[in-house]
């Protein structure tokens, strides 16, 4: 669970670390008073969970008040499905820095990682200068030994004042990183601030979604996603993400589900939406292909290859839910593995055809969205 | 010979009276599986699919020698039956749940590592070796999947290990071990710890990996074929070609991130060692047949 | 530092480890209040820091109001510096266990003993039954894993309820054992109560020496000594014991401390007290000195074999020190070492002559206290 | 030969800026110790006693090959201290200190055993390959003590050492290497651990063992005689034969705790292997003249 920038530097404060003063707002109207606190200059920063926001200039500095209020109004206005604002102080800033915990899987550390240069695209440098970047790896057992962080700082370039405030910033990260349970953590920018303290300007962390149940504090709301339809199927339990093409997959399992949103493209077709109805939800057909139907797909394609998730259940279901849905578009399922046998005459009462080869699926889903074949 | 587990493999299973475990202990008993002992905690001395049912891992251990793990308890629970298998001098262990937090994940590695054990899974269906052993929750019932035969194949996936492993055996080969090791995105064991074994066997004329998009695996499996670890011939598919970077489809470990990671980056390393990489599941099985022909 | 059981069992309150209802009283006087909390019948146990209270008749069970008062007052009246009673619950019994944490020295790991017998003098068991002891070691990194706790009650023969219950209360007495830097935490006996629960009996629990600046909220001041001398002696950093012989040892170091304390009894002398010299302490020579003279002895013998403790800055404090005190009984001082050749010298005003030989200097001393020979 | 350094040994000093550091390792120079590098964090580019001062063990290492370190740190650094060490794969590590605290002895005692690393002390003043190399503070003034020779020495104590080994000297031996292990209750290395090295130098033919009540120590040092790791003569003196039982006296670690750990025990012991063991330090030379004596 990815969490806004505002929830993420709660985390840091609580941890110790060094955040700008700041107050969100969720209207317009309560941005004088929280411009009145945090002072001037200010920035604005929208609560959004995409990426780029400086880019997508959806972080802008005001210099006055009448520009802060013609700014937030603006973005509550302009921004689909803004839920709020982060009006935060100015900081006079000396330099930026990098600064990230994750997790290396093949050592089965953390791993925590810095760049002299912060605000950057981390990506970016990671791809082209590899070398900037400063890695510290962490046993979970023995935790950021002081060692450790001495030798990263070092390594970073800091020195003297600068290296014993970042250090024990890192320290108070990596805490924050255990106890949130979290895939990640980052700080970028860093800001080491004129008057010498270290201040976090930007926050992210994300919460590994298995170890949600030892952080109920957080609701996973309609903010978090980027559709209502995502929202529902989430609340589901159902992995499930929109594109814009006209192609509503309904896929056993993540490597199969991927692997016929590759065939489909391939063949030259568009994605409406990637849907997982293998594992755990096998059962879930009805609620599967009305998640499906809200993109208003030209053709559902339907592809499964199961053991515990049996294909005559599954068959069952899509049955089931085509007599209730009544879809308006045709249906290409290609259902293999347990019960396979008795998928045909399941179908039968929606006339139905079960196919056997992936390839021949998608083929056929592409073409029915092309128009080239009906179904 | 097939690698980690055969008919001799002295399985012990954690979890076993629960209703998954005892369910799977009695498909892998029916597939040949030799089990030992089960272990519940509290249930010392009663009967399970007809192994004895111990307190703790010690116990068990202790009264039949025990050499594998299989681990039957929910998500958050895996850790501890992990160490505790470890603490008792088992190297391998296989662990199917899906759901371990990822913290303990990455304990998981780290204790199998420190131990030179082998920790298969989480977020699996495990290993098999067809006609001889399995551990996991891999049906016996899909012949035209899991044939006996010649050919290695390592896994990040569930279903689509069916669509490509039923290629492999359409193509007139066979499985000689599937390991699963699993789609999180720390899984405890890793492709490339597997393949010496794998150039070992004299059963495994060739291996299979079926990957996809994240993650370094198919990288390390490279260099292992690079720094010559790895002579048999390798083919190789990848799901998530096509994937929008920065988005999760699927397993938490299958993401772009860093601007590493791409199913193109994993194909041109893989193919610039001389392993083949099918762009698509059908192709697998002739590459097979051209890397064996090219061979032989 | 060896904490009271009153204190031991804050620490266990704490924890979560369940303790009986108990009011602790500095005077007789406090009795009756603290019976009417507590409930009768009620034990009286004097807070004292030697062992085999039970035997001594330090712990009591009082039926009545009336007999608490008998025994509060007996106690306040007739054991020596006895500073505070605990007026406890008397708890109904179903068994007694024996449960301790400790380091072992080998594989530096936390070891964590059970015996199904509590109560009983563990050392005699180790002894003559070692097989009743149940041992668990634990990675201080990794911390007690939930199945070693499974294991370890279930080879105690706990089962089903009380298995969970002291399996709970293993995992709270190693965390306290852990945060409280502690040598040895021990509850002997843990109580099964006929309710059902799991009760601590009695509790020791010593925090480290070298890890009491963590701990600074405990303050070791006079009721932590035998004596008024070990108090003052420990507030000089000197390692200091009484016995009721008639040598008074001033010696470099523990090693060399307990070797000459050895000679000292092979030859047939008793030792007055033993106070190490050397270390940190070989320029505290005067107040070493008054440390033994407080023990009226019949010689002091000082032994030493330094090199960071230089021999000729010793002599020069002892010769300093004698010229102050003007000690009524012979010194015997055999110093070796950095500056040795000095050391007569150094003697001269106060007419000392310095030996060389350990063995001959503790045969001088052993003739000195028997009276066969003169200074 | 010496048993674990000589003057080829690469020391780097951690610590080494500070008081203590810079007066013993000029010693150490002085003595003929190969001093490579120190470490100060915040003093990289310093020269200190004629070493280039780094950063970290990292930056040290990288440029000097160390493989031993000094640490000179006040007690509650030592583990982080040892920690950096081993991380940089050092592997013979000393530390001086008196007052680390007991758990972070018990996680330097286990780090070294993960890491078979060798780690002496705290509470010790070292180690010494008497006119080839020195770790720790052991002054090289007092040569009726620690002269060049053939006996090995290891010992818990400080002053008993000048007090033995002047016994040893003054019998007409000398000193092939001394270990001092320290008197904390959780020595980072015990005497067992060192006898297959001293069996092994062909310059060393007999070894002292310097004692006391309290630990296992002398037992273990019983049990490698008993199992047939160490056959040179063995000759040891114990202190604390007549300290009453549950005081402590001296070391943390000299405390006869569960009727355990007397000298009347370990001399038991110890005998009943072949050891020899002297009442008073005066007997260590005549038992060493024996022991050598019936062996030529």
């Amino acid at each position: 669970m990815k969490l806004f920038e505002y929830q993420a530097k709660e985390v840091f404060a609580d941890a110790g670390i060094p955040v700008p003063k700041s107050v969100l707002i969720t209207g317009a109207g309560e941005t004088a008073a929280a411009v009145g606190f945090v002072g001037l200059p200010c920035m604005l920063k929208c609560q959004v969970l995409s990426g780029g926001r400086g880019k997508a200039g959806l972080v802008k500095l005001a210099k006055t008040q009448a520009e802060a209020e013609v700014l937030a109004a603006n973005y509550f206005a302009g921004v689909p499905s803004l839920h709020a604002v982060l009006v935060e102080e100015a900081v006079a800033i000396e330099r930026e820095l990098y600064l990230a915990l994750t997790m290396d899987a093949p050592s089965g550390r953390a791993v925590l990682m810095g760049c002299a240069e912060g605000g950057v695209e981390i990506e970016q440098v990671a791809a082209k200068t590899p070398e900037k970047i400063v890695r510290e790896t962490i046993d979970l057992d023995r935790g950021l030994q002081p060692f450790q962080i001495s030798d990263f700082v070092y390594r970073l370039g800091l020195r003297d004042d600068a290296l014993k405030q970042v250090g024990k910033l890192c320290g108070a990260l990596y805490r924050a990183f255990r106890s949130m349970d979290a895939e990640l953590i980052e700080i970028n920018p860093l800001f080491l601030t004129k008057s010498g303290t270290a201040v976090a300007g930007d926050g992210k962390l994300s919460i590994d979604d298995n170890s949600m149940f030892r952080h109920a504090a957080y609701e996973k709301g309609r903010p978090y996603y980027a559709s209502d339809m995502e929202f529902e199927a989430a609340k589901e339990g159902i992995p499930y993400i929109e594109f814009d093409g006209d192609i509503s997959l309904m896929c056993a399992g993540a490597g199969l589900a991927n692997t016929v949103y590759d065939l489909v493209n391939y063949e030259g077709g568009k994605v409406a939406n990637y849907l997982e109805f293998g594992g755990p939800n096998y059962m879930k057909a009805g609620t599967a292909m009305r998640l499906c139907l809200a993109n208003k797909p030209k053709v559902i394609l339907i592809v499964t290859f199961g053991t515990i998730a049996r294909a005559d259940v599954m068959a069952e279901g899509i049955t089931k839910a085509v007599q209730e849905l009544k879809p308006d578009c045709p249906i290409v399922a290609c259902l293999r593995g347990t019960g396979e046998e008795r998928v045909d005459e399941i179908f039968a009462p929606i006339g139905l055809k079960r196919l056997s080869d992936t390839e021949e699926a998608v083929r056929k889903a592409v073409a029915i969205a092309s128009g080239r074949e009906r179904a | 010979m097939s690698i980690l587990i055969d008919q001799n493999t002295r399985v012990l299973v954690q979890g076993i009276t629960g209703k998954e475990g005892s369910f799977w202990t009695q498909h892998m008993a029916d597939m040949g599986t030799n089990i030992v002992a089960g272990v519940t905690p509290g249930k010392e001395g009663q009967l399970c699919c007809g192994a004895p049912v111990y307190h703790s891992v010690r116990n068990a251990v202790k009264a039949h020698k025990a050499d594998a793990a299989m681990v039957f308890v929910p998500p958050k629970f895996v850790l501890d039956a992990v160490m505790e298998s470890l603490d008792s001098g088992i190297r391998l262990i296989v662990t199917l749940a899906d759901g371990i937090p990822l913290h303990e994940q990455a304990k998981i590695r780290a204790a199998a590592l420190a131990s030179h054990a082998v920790v298969i899974g989480g977020n699996t269906s495990g290993l098999i070796a067809p006609g001889k052993a399995m551990m996991g929750s891999i049906p016996y019932w899909i012949e035209r999947v899991y044939k006996p035969g010649r050919i290695g194949i390592m896994t990040r996936s569930g279903s689509l290990t069916n669509e490509v492993t039923a290629m492999v055996v359409a193509a007139g080969f066979g499985v000689s071990t599937l390991i699963g090791v699993g789609g999180d995105p720390v899984p405890g064991a890793r492709f490339a710890e597997f393949l010496p074994a794998f150039e070992a066997d004299d059963e495994t004329d060739a291996v299979v990996i079926i990957g996809e998009l994240g993650g370094t695996m198919e990288e390390e499996v490279a260099e292992a074929i690079a720094s010559g670890r790895f002579t048999k011939p390798l083919v190789s598919f990848l799901s998530g070609r096509t994937a929008p970077p920065g988005t999760r489809m699927g397993h938490a470990g299958a993401i772009i991130t860093g601007g590493k990671g791409s199913v193109e980056d994993k194909t041109r390393l893989l193919e610039s060692v001389g392993a083949r990489v099918a762009r698509r599941p059908r192709e697998v099985g002739s590459l097979l047949k051209a890397a064996l022909g090219e061979r032989n």
